[in-house]
């Protein structure tokens, strides 16, 4: 069995034949593969949406929650068993819309996690409305008059909030994505992977117009230059700029103390506590 | 049987709380069955609360609002407060607010005899010592615990401040002669505990490793304690930026193999049933601890009620099996949170125990809470004897085997959408979806088999029947007795687990009256929907006062 | 009575809605009564799904299954559909699947005749007009207007697709002898429309001027509808970031002055139940439009049931009034949304509006939809009137008066917590709680007293009757007919009205079954809970197909 | 009738006595009072907290709404009346917290709205728990071992998100937050305005130590430098400087589009369509 053989999966694909979400999964096998992580200690945990669909598409362990609620999730996996390594497949929809301020908050914890945002700029399985990343002017099914809401641009909070890793990748762009993404999952602490997504079912441009538009990262970029990765983030070519935006310095990451005392293993293999201890606490309430 | 309820008022942050605490601790120390709850507004200074504090020879664990004694550290207090005092009973106050008083003048005294302003309150304590007949000994072992860590000096002014106190009321009882309490020390000693403390021991006792909440009264305490004693006992606490996250981190959790719960109250809830449906979906074990309060809304957020029956038995989307449980007490709470653990886990379906602002607060006298009847049970399938494994396998009574992920070669998925046995996403109308319509149905059915009955209490040679719920409990069995006393042929149904109500055999020919803290009456709906069972008459309050047996005896003569 | 059902199958992304689109349009425009409906995956490529056109002479409105004319659009569908075709009917195909099939190969001719590959479809259609016995020029006046931004060349190549399979259509037909039916015009014009588009026609009526919403099937279709109009009219519309914040907006907006409502399915409604509590608290007029689908969780979103009944009527922590309506078909959702606006304005509540993905989607046939009795009513107080305003004054009938902050000098004030009638925070329980919560429930026995009683269908004579509500009404109308037929005397009693429910005189004597889109009973547990009612026996599906009269009387002769 | 006892109301005030909230009351009603607004046409929406309860010591229509769910709500507001002056006074954990989503979503929007953010770095009401601005290390009812999160800098995602105007005050300082809110309420689109407000019931330090730390802007700050509006309020001082901090470049605020369509009146003037209309809308159903 090859390496990315591990992660095939027999769960029909339900995107559209030619999505670029393909690319994204072939590049996440392939950084997985190259990490030689195995699909039993492989959490996927994402919400509802098009790319929320991945982790049915390949070989481990996975919980596809809530639209919106999958950091949240993961959050509590993480928790309950560190030695799995977590990754939360998102839609810009799922992560930055409906599940906004999960995202905001994880930053304030350092999870070990990687988030990959599928960034369609538009919900695509409920047909193509507007997202938080659609741009200015664009005729979506709720907007017919073009939409008049400006984009968030959660990579620039995520460099702001000092997240452990920030970059984007190109969804066309395996390659690049793949080294990316083995970055990320080995970057302790939280790392936000937006991939440029292009749905070639809802969207404008196709995308040859992404490509076109698409530039690295300046050779002379500093990723741990906060200031400069902000400034590159909020230019006009911040939008379709790939590669490692930012490095964080290293700080703890959730749960950092509880493991310290109580080591890394599964919650699940703690078991209760002895009656005595649980005798111990009820005599705090005996006066005397 | 002695029975004296004494009422502490005064402003937040004024100190009633404390005066409280050590007063029923100190009674709890001497041997006493007490029994204290407070009411209290929602602001962090000012306003009027109160601290009741019932003693007796043996538990009753009843709150009542009339006062034997009543201490009013202000004169708004004493004019809010002073129609609950007993005739007969004392007024015990730094000014003469009306004719009889026992005068004690606690910031004088503390300033000009002690010396330090702030032992006011310790004054008022021991005024309280003397008017009861306390030994000051036995109060100033408390007092030095309580002051343990100030340091020699403010122990020994608070002593000081104490014994002013116990001796001046103690003479002014005797000049008015108004004082028949005394407390003697006995040989026995209770638990002296509330609810937001028995509810997270629970936790710890079924083996719950993981809390995720955010703060709201009166569900914080639940979470506080866990993460006060969380880093010695191995829990993993979070607060979440908001009741969503916290609801499906708890989930995650889950999921990931741990005991995981969550806690809050009815407008926190709200925003976590969308996740008690995923709960329900996934089959992940979930225990929710919702502590009501009045609502709607914002409602009265320091205050108790028992409006959210209905919503929690139908909270969450779509059909799915779930529990509720609703204790009436402490050791029922710890013993309910076991149960609700295990529950949880047998059938992996989300859990909902009810508990309310009063429960969490007051504190009950418990003699044994009887660990060994509340033991975690847990259910775990053995991934060596699984071949190709599924998560969701289709079995006779609807549970299938949880492994959790990384425990061995088999893969573990959970979704949301309609799923097939794998985990993965179906559209199979034809087939699969029925089938798994179904597991969740036979699942819910062998759930109603491991329903526990309610209590009968005097029922037996009964003509008429209250029946009722959670908290009420207390009060309901003082009113019967007090009914029955007064010649009614009464007798008690008392529900701790509520969904889903199990087979019950209805003695027939009785009058049925629901007695409920809600306006209502949410468990009369709920046993006509599953008994079509019709009261005569509602004994309901909902005024975010908890029910008392006199109010519970009130309404029902009303209606005689 | 004619009645031909024609299902049209294919992955999405191949057509099928075009090709049923383009047939029901064709045959409404020849004057007949057209009833179509779908069944779709949660994809956007791919999968197989259906459109089904019944016609007949007059409207019913109710879905079928089985196939008169089955063309599927691939194998795959062909495979997936074909045990749907009825004893005789056609199938129709590009291929011979099976014998006999009427082959038509539509992409052949469309590259070759044609020549234009993407004209397949149109062949598809014309070959259907062909098998119906249609006249080419009434699918051409469709076709032209379908085509009409597309420009003259592409219009008349589609002319020619459609003449050439109606042709060879026709000429296999006449060959195997296999197509009876023709479809003359007639004098008779109906208005083809589905609930997607009915019920905001029934919120512009009402003078909705605001709608807030999140994407999600099967509710987006009502803010897309308002949305494309919306500029127009004159209705704020806005994508909101969530549902939380959708309907914390509509109630923004409301308290403001302006109707308004947000849509939205389980999930998405499951996040606004904290704000459903806060509209009851505040009494703020809020409509929410509640389009379900298949649970728990996300469940299978692009399919039909009727499982959020208890979970609509339940919603909301706190005791409050609210209303629940659950209309049948357009026509009634119209006139729901009216009444819904009605009554929120008039009782200051919120009210939930139920559909369901097959109301939304599928088209009714509708005569008239009598505008004149879907007429807006609103409540508004006379500033002038009052002179110390208070927003929450204490009435007879708990309503208050109600004006908008700005409107006059009158300052409006509106709270989440318990409050007096100024609206100010309160915490006097002995008056004004007690005051508050009485009010409420006053409100509430108004508004049941407004709320209307069921409809009755063949219920007088009637041994047995089947008890539902929304969406089924078709079904189980065509269940009653085709029962009597049989000899049953049966009847229906159907729910428009669903919360609370009014007073009723139960016909007493008659067996009941409660027919449902769901597998839990929820009507049934609704009547028990309200009128102590039970069920002789329960006819449920929750497959996430809608019901159909077939069903139902295969489900109920199985129980006889 | 003074101009500030023109707001003046008859509820009890529920905060602890010497709360600088009180400050933020008096600095708005002088606001207010500047600027002749009336009570009349002055729209106060709030969440719960002790922040939240503002609207009541004042004489204003108000909206008490939930925890959280201030600023949804006053969109809904100022959408279907934009002639009131909309003002959202909230706390950080009602505002940061469990409305986190709103605000970053009420950027993208720029409604003509005052956000005014009661910021005493802890959930007050709730007796004392860490909030989103909590610094680290800090014991806190739920921490008993310090926070080991890190705080949200919201006001630098509202200038990465150019909002219209970005400000902080300091509670104990009345006079300087009245000019601040004086700007705020008369800039169009969305103005944050946030104030430190120590409290003096669960606070570890008193008003003093804000008063030693608290900083003005530094007098060459240019409130249009974006880059420069960043860097200081990411900087270690940046949690005390007070002042003017960022005004964005003038854009479209929320509703322009349909107000130039449909004028500024509020929606509750507009009488249901004639059925003539309503007839038409239907008769698109009818084929021929
Ligand atoms: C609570 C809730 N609201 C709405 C939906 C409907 N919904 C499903 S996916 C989706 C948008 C997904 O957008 P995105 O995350 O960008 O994913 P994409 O499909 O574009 O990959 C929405 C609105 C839902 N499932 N649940
Ligand atoms: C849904 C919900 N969750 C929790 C609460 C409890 N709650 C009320 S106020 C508050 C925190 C308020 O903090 P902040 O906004 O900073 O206001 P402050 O009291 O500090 O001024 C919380 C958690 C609630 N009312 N509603
Ligand atoms: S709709 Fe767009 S994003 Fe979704 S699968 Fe198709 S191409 Fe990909
Ligand atoms: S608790 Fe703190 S913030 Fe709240 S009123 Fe008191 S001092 Fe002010
Ligand atoms: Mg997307
Ligand atoms: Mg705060």
């Amino acid at each position: 069995m090859s390496r990315t053989d591990r992660f095939h999966s027999d769960a029909e694909v339900q995107w559209c034949p030619g999505c670029p979400n393909f690319g994204i999964l072939t590049a996440l096998k392939k950084a997985l593969s190259e990490l030689n992580q195995s699909p039993r200690d492989l959490c996927l945990v994402s919400g509802i949406g098009q790319a929320a669909k991945l982790p049915h598409y390949l070989a481990c362990n996975f919980f596809n929650g809530l639209h919106g609620r999958a950091i949240p999730t993961a959050l509590g996996i993480q928790a309950a068993n560190p030695q799995l390594t977590t990754i939360v497949t998102t839609g810009e929809g799922d992560c930055y819309g409906e599940g906004g301020n999960h995202l905001l908050h994880a930053l304030r914890r350092n999870p070990d996690l990687t988030v990959l945002v599928h960034n369609n700029e538009i919900y695509a399985l409920t047909k193509g409305q507007a997202s938080p990343t659609t741009p200015v002017g664009e005729v979506r099914g709720l907007h017919p008059q073009g939409l008049d809401l400006t984009p968030l641009n959660f990579p620039a909070i995520a460099v702001l909030h000092d997240a452990a890793l920030v970059a984007r990748g190109f969804a066309a762009d395996p390659e690049q994505l793949k080294t990316l993404l083995v970055e990320a999952i080995t970057t302790p602490g939280l790392a936000l992977v937006e991939v440029i997504q292009p749905c070639i079912s809802w969207n404008p441009h196709p995308i040859a117009w992404y490509r076109e538009r698409i530039r690295p990262v300046p050779a002379d970029h500093d990723p741990a230059d906060k200031v400069a990765a902000l400034r590159l983030l909020d230019s006009p070519e911040g939008r379709y700029t790939v590669g490692l935006l930012y490095r964080g310095r290293p700080r703890p990451t959730y749960g950092d103390r509880f493991r310290s005392a109580h080591g890394r293993h599964p919650l699940a293999e703690l078991a209760p506590p002895p009656t005595a201890v649980v005798d111990q606490l009820l005599d705090a309430f005996k006066r005397s | 049987m002695m029975d004296c309820n004494i009422v502490i008022a005064g402003a937040a942050g004024e100190g009633v709380q404390t005066v409280g605490e050590v007063l029923a601790d100190t009674l709890s120390a001497l041997g006493y069955a007490v029994f204290s709850w407070q009411e209290y507004e929602s602001r962090v200074r000012g306003g009027q609360n109160s601290v009741a504090i019932r003693v007796s020879e043996a538990p009753v664990n009843a709150p009542v609002l009339e006062a034997d004694v009543l201490l009013p550290l202000n004169s708004g207090a004493y004019q809010k407060y002073v129609s609950r005092l007993n005739p007969g009973g004392v007024l015990l106050a730094a000014e003469g607010y009306r004719d009889p008083t026992l005068v004690v003048p606690f910031r004088e005294i503390a300033t000009e005899e002690v010396g330090l302003a702030i032992a006011a309150n310790t004054v008022a304590i021991g005024a309280l010592a003397g008017v009861l007949g306390i030994d000051p000994e036995a109060l100033e072992r408390v007092l030095d615990r309580h002051f343990q860590n100030k340091g020699p000096e403010l122990i020994e002014a608070n002593r000081r401040a104490a014994r002013l106190g116990h001796e001046r009321a103690a003479s002014a009882c005797r000049l008015a002669d108004a004082c028949p309490w005394s407390f003697p020390a006995r040989d026995q000693r209770y638990y002296l505990t509330a609810g937001t403390e028995a509810i997270p021991i629970g936790a710890v006792r079924a083996g719950c490793r993981f809390i995720a909440a955010y703060p709201m009264s009166p569900a914080t305490g639940v979470i506080k304690y866990l993460a006060k004693h969380g880093e010695q006992l191995g829990i993993f606490v979070d607060q979440a930026e908001d009741e969503i996250a916290a609801c499906n981190m708890a989930i995650g959790a889950s999921f990931a193999g741990s005991r995981a719960m969550t806690c809050t109250s009815g407008g926190g809830f709200a925003l976590m049933v969308e996740a008690i449906s995923l709960a329900g979906m996934t089959e992940t074990p979930l225990v929710v601890l919702l502590a009501q309060r009045p609502g709607p809304a914002t409602g009265l957020p320091t205050r108790t009620a028992q409006g959210d029956l209905l919503f929690a038995v139908h909270a969450g989307h779509g059909e799915f099996p779930k529990a509720v449980l609703a204790p009436s007490g402490p050791k029922e709470a710890l013993h309910a949170m076991v149960r609700a653990f295990n529950l949880a886990d047998r059938f992996q379906v989300p859990v909902i125990v009810l508990s309310d602002q009063f429960l969490s607060d007051a504190r009950f006298s418990v003699t044994d809470f009887e660990l060994d009847k509340a033991v975690p049970e847990s259910f775990p399938a053995d991934p060596a004897a699984v071949s190709r494994y599924q998560r969701y396998a289709l079995t006779p009574d609807g549970i299938s085997p949880r492994l959790y992920p990384g425990q061995s070669e088999h893969l573990v998925a959970a979704d949301s959408d309609e799923h097939d046995p794998d985990g993965h996403i179906t559209e199979d109308l034809a087939v699969m979806v029925p089938a798994m319509v179904a597991k969740r149905r036979r699942k819910g059915e062998a759930l109603q088999r491991a329903m526990r009955a309610p209590e009968a209490y005097r029922s037996e040679d009964a003509d008429e029947l209250f029946l009722s719920w959670g908290s009420t409990r207390g009060a309901v069995r003082e009113a019967v007795d007090g009914l029955r006393a007064e010649g009614r042929r009464l007798g008690m149904i008392h529900f701790s687990e509520l969904w889903p109500l199990p087979e019950f055999d209805w003695p027939t020919g009785k009058r049925l009256w629901n007695v409920e803290n809600n306006a209502g009456g949410q468990l009369s709906s709920l046993l006509a929907r599953r008994y079509r069972l019709s009261v005569h008459g509602s004994i309901l309050a909902g005024d975010g006062l908890p029910l008392t047996a006199r109010t519970i005896r009130r309404i029902y003569n009303e209606q005689n």
